[in-house]
């Protein structure tokens, strides 16, 4: 299937370029409040950089890199991160998901800024997570199925 | 003009020919992407408003038609995600079927989902 | 919390999902426990609204304070309050039933399994309650997405009983976007109410019929409607017992609730025959489903033909419109859903002991009477023999019928029962006088399907014995001012 | 100018959605089907929604295909060129939604039009009022993530959703 790939220099690139496109993602989550992009997008980049390690190491460094249950659970982290900050808004005395209503040190409006980020990082969280789920489990080696 | 909905039409129609009439199961997902983005495109194109720039605003005094309508871009992006979630789900199916079917044609597989249910081994 | 109640239907079961993974890193064994307590919350919410609702009126709420239209609004009315329950309610009992035959299909993923039905409910709930057409979408979605996966962990047979779910499955989705596009370039709004006042300055407009034969067109093939039900009989046969029983008394229902929504609350379009399309066709699918239920020879197939039937009844009624024919679809949701979950559940008892899913092979009265005996009182339930829930829905479905003056539709109603006594009747034969089976292992279902099962038989003739109740304080309210 | 660019690209895009669906090489069909994303994300960019382009990139033309890809390696490639039974049936649906969508498009505003309704109800308020209300100049970012918060946090749920789907489908059952 997706076998080692035996190019030094294919996997030197990768190991430079990973932790790179990994701070690009973070960059693209921090800024969505000002120029396209956010959570989701940054989530699926974070989530390729895994693809990335497979297409040049080879499908196994998965297996080593990633506990795929823990996986599982961060998404569902991820997600509950989401709802949990709109239940912190009904905490404030606001409706669910009211940001306005977090219980920040800051005006209402800056609020809902920060709610945002928040947000989206849980977003990020999940979509990365289900990513590398979802590429690890569909490009499993044939089971005895 | 209104061109760029007939394109969304064709899509549409190639789309839903594909999920209807291919046997191959793969290309009934293929097909199946075509339809959703078709709808997609339909969404984004009542967005538009002509001589508009992007919808990141700065300042106050804002001239709403000075903007693209963000309304539906926030929608389609959550309708991209459905759809790429539901061609994993699809996938993932499909991976299921062909190891235990061994092959991606619906009539072969409808065969041999009959001689499994007369026979549940 | 009072002031959070129309939003808790959808939190609850949604956070009760998310945490399973999270808690089954720990322990595989608290899954079961959870999420019958999550679906048990969900329920106690459902019905505080319910009551809520009734003592103090409409309930809407701006989810993250924006006011609509510019926000997403979430409404508990009488009708919307009253589908949570149902939903809420037959989840938690067939959640609570489904327990030991999850265990034998899915050991060692019941986390996963059990967040997955989760997801199930909490899309369902999230259509209900939703006030905003979009909203709608998406929670469809993930109802859909959880019902596919959930199918197709069968395995087998059930794979391409899945796929075939899938195309179909989103097609309905994407004709229902579609129709939502459609009247979103009509009007600019997406929020119900919204929608409802802006509409009628806008009825000549073609993307108006388009928007609704759209919509109507893609709400029914989600549920199951005859000649769109292709999804529906290899998806509830082939499906693993307990992810049968938990799906097809609720998964049907959300879509229908949400035709009933937009037609009759939103839409209402006086000028085009979509009413009278949809009885037509409903009356279409109870013959065609009852005569397709009576030839089958899988006791699984059989029920879900019979579904197919018991949705055309659903959709006469609301395509009747006629204040009674409002009040017996409703109550058929709510009688149908209490049904259809009892037979599912003694079908799992049956396969769970290993017999089925042939009729032939079924015989539960001679090893698990009680069992055996709910079975019965929902089949007569089904059937409309009086005093079970069915026979009250289909009484106020014919009056509705001859008040609209609608006699070939009464007698398609009643040509249902008589179909319904035919394939009712091999499905009752079977359970009492079977081909006997080798005993071996305990003589009745586990205990926790037991109380289940009993619930819901119980609750089947309560509802029936009640309905007058129901209907002047929950029903009548819910379909007073849209019935025609 | 930019209008000629949008045609060609819809052209393009027409184009390509033929090639993949045609294709007797499934191969050629999901590498073209990557093509028909990349080219739908420009149309986006084109088009001044330049988020959905960001998306699509990333997911339709890029996880979409990898997807596919991987679905690819563990099947076939190969399809069976016998027409199948159904081919009049799915060509009547299609040709019957397809004249139904067309009957309806009639009736959309002029493509561009400022002054349509969904240009001119609901939508303007999240242009005006962005910055004032959430601190956030993309309309586009605040609308997703805060006045239809909740749709975004299902969407979120949709795709953990398929995640936990494919880990169930796909995961050997430990007995």
């Amino acid at each position: 299937m997706i076998e080692r790939h035996a190019s030094v220099v294919v996997q030197t690139f990768v190991r430079v370029l990973t932790p790179l496109a990994q701070l690009f993602a973070l960059y693209v989550l921090a800024f969505g409040h000002y120029s396209p992009g956010g959570g989701f997008q940054a989530g699926v980049i974070l989530g390729a950089t895994y693809i990335l390690l497979a297409l040049a190491f080879g499908r196994d460094i998965l297996d080593r890199k990633v506990n795929q249950p823990v996986c599982v659970a961060l998404g569902a982290a991820g997600v509950l991160l989401y709802a949990l900050t709109g239940v912190a808004g009904m905490a404030g005395g606001g409706t669910f998901l009211d940001y306005s209503r977090l219980p920040l040190p800051v005006t209402p409006v800056r609020a809902r800024y920060f709610g945002i980020l928040f947000i989206e990082t849980g977003v990020t969280l999940g979509v990365a997570a289900t990513l590398i789920i979802l590429f690890c489990r569909l490009g499993e080696q044939e089971s005895n199925r | 003009m209104n061109y760029p909905y007939w394109v969304a039409v064709g899509l549409l129609m190639l789309g839903l020919y594909t999920m209807i009439a291919h046997r191959n199961l793969l290309k009934k997902a293929v097909g199946m992407t075509i339809f959703q983005t078709a709808i997609i495109l339909f969404f984004l194109l009542l967005a538009v408003k002509r001589d508009a720039s992007l919808p990141i605003v700065s300042g106050a005094d804002v001239d709403p038609a000075r903007f693209m309508n963000p309304l539906p871009h926030a929608l389609m992006l959550t309708a991209i995600v459905v759809m790429v979630a539901t061609s994993g789900v699809a996938l993932a199916i499909l991976i299921r079927l062909y190891a235990r079917y061994g092959s991606l044609e619906e009539d072969v597989i409808a065969e041999r989902v009959a001689s499994d249910e007369a026979d549940p081994a | 919390m009072r002031a959070h109640l129309p939003i808790l239907p959808v939190l609850l079961p949604l956070v009760g999902a998310l945490l399973q993974p999270l808690v089954g890193l720990a322990s595989r064994h608290a899954a079961w426990p959870l999420a019958v307590a999550t679906a048990a919350a969900t329920a106690a919410a459902g019905i505080a609204g319910l009551l809520d609702v009734l003592a103090r009126g409409t309930r809407r709420y701006s989810v993250g304070g924006w006011a609509p239209p510019w926000g997403i609004e979430v409404v508990l009315d009488p009708l919307s309050a009253f589908t949570v329950c149902v939903i809420a309610v037959v989840a938690t009992l067939t959640l609570l039933a489904g327990g030991p035959s999850a265990r034998a299909t899915y050991e060692g993923e019941e986390p996963t399994y059990y967040s997955l039905t989760l997801l199930l409910v909490a899309g369902l709930l999230g259509m209900v309650v939703s006030g905003d057409l979009f909203n709608v979408f998406v929670f469809l979605e993930v109802a859909s997405i959880s019902s596919y996966a959930l199918v197709a962990s069968g395995g087998g047979p059930a794979l391409a009983a899945a796929f075939r779910y899938v195309v179909l499955g989103t097609i309905g989705a994407s004709f229902y976007l579609l129709g939502v596009g459609c009247l979103y370039a009509l009007t600019g709004t997406l929020n119900m109410a919204d929608l409802a006042a802006r509409l009628p300055a806008a009825t000549g407009s073609p993307l108006f019929g388009g928007g609704i034969v759209f919509m109507v067109v893609g709400l029914a093939v989600k549920m199951g409607l005859f000649p769109l039900h292709g999804w529906l009989p290899d998806a509830y046969t082939r499906a693993p017992a307990p992810v049968a029983a938990v799906m097809a008394p609720v998964a049907t229902k959300a879509a229908a609730y949400v035709l009933a929504r937009v037609l009759l609350y939103v839409i209402r379009p006086e000028g085009l025959p979509v009413g009278t399309t949809l009885a037509w066709v409903g009356a279409a699918a109870i013959v065609a489903g009852g005569a397709l239920a009576a030839t089958q020879v899988d006791a699984r197939r059989l029920l879900a033909y019979s579904s197919v039937s018991q949705m055309g009844y659903i959709a006469l009624g609301l395509g009747l419109g006629v204040q009674d024919a409002l009040v017996g679809a409703y109550l058929h949701i709510l009688a149908h859903a209490l049904m259809k979950a009892a037979l599912f559940v003694a079908l799992a008892a049956a396969v769970l002991d290993g017999r089925g899913p042939t009729l032939r092979a079924l015989r539960l009265g001679s090893r698990m009477p009680i069992t055996g005996a709910c079975a019965v009182v929902a089949a007569l339930s089904m059937i409309g023999v009086p005093p079970a829930a069915g026979f009250f829905s289909k009484w106020y479905l014919l009056q509705g019928a001859l008040a609209a003056g609608q006699p070939i539709l009464a007698g398609a109603i009643l040509g249902g029962s008589l179909l319904a006594v035919v394939y009712m009747y091999r499905f009752t034969e079977a359970v009492w006088f079977g081909e006997p089976r080798a005993a071996g292992g305990p003589p009745e279902a586990p205990m926790p399907l037991l109380v289940g099962l009993v619930a819901l038989a119980v609750a089947s003739v309560a509802v029936g014995l009640g309905n007058a109740a129901l209907v002047s304080n929950v029903l009548g309210p819910a379909a007073a001012g849209v019935g025609r | 100018m930019s209008e000629l660019i949008l045609a060609g690209l819809l052209v393009l895009l027409v184009l390509l959605a033929v090639v993949a669906v045609r294709a007797p090489d499934l191969l050629l069909a999901v590498i073209t089907l990557g093509a028909y994303g990349f080219v739908m994300s420009l149309i986006w960019a084109v088009m001044g929604a330049l988020d959905v382009a960001f998306t699509e990139a990333v997911v339709g033309a890029g996880a979409t295909t990898v997807l596919f890809l991987a679905a690819l390696l563990r099947t076939s490639r190969r399809r069976s060129p016998a027409a199948s039974p159904l081919r009049w049936v799915a060509l009547a649906v299609a040709l019957g939604t397809g004249g139904a969508v067309l009957g309806v498009t009639s009736g959309l505003p002029r493509w561009g039009d400022p002054t349509s309704a969904p240009a001119t109800h609901v939508s303007p308020r999240y242009l005006v009022r962005t910055l004032s209300e959430t601190a956030t100049p993309n309309a586009v970012t605040s609308v997703l993530a805060d006045y239809r918060g909740y749709d975004t946090l299902v969407e979120t749920t949709v795709i953990f959703t398929a995640g936990l789907g494919c880990w169930l489908l796909l995961t050997p059952r430990r007995r």
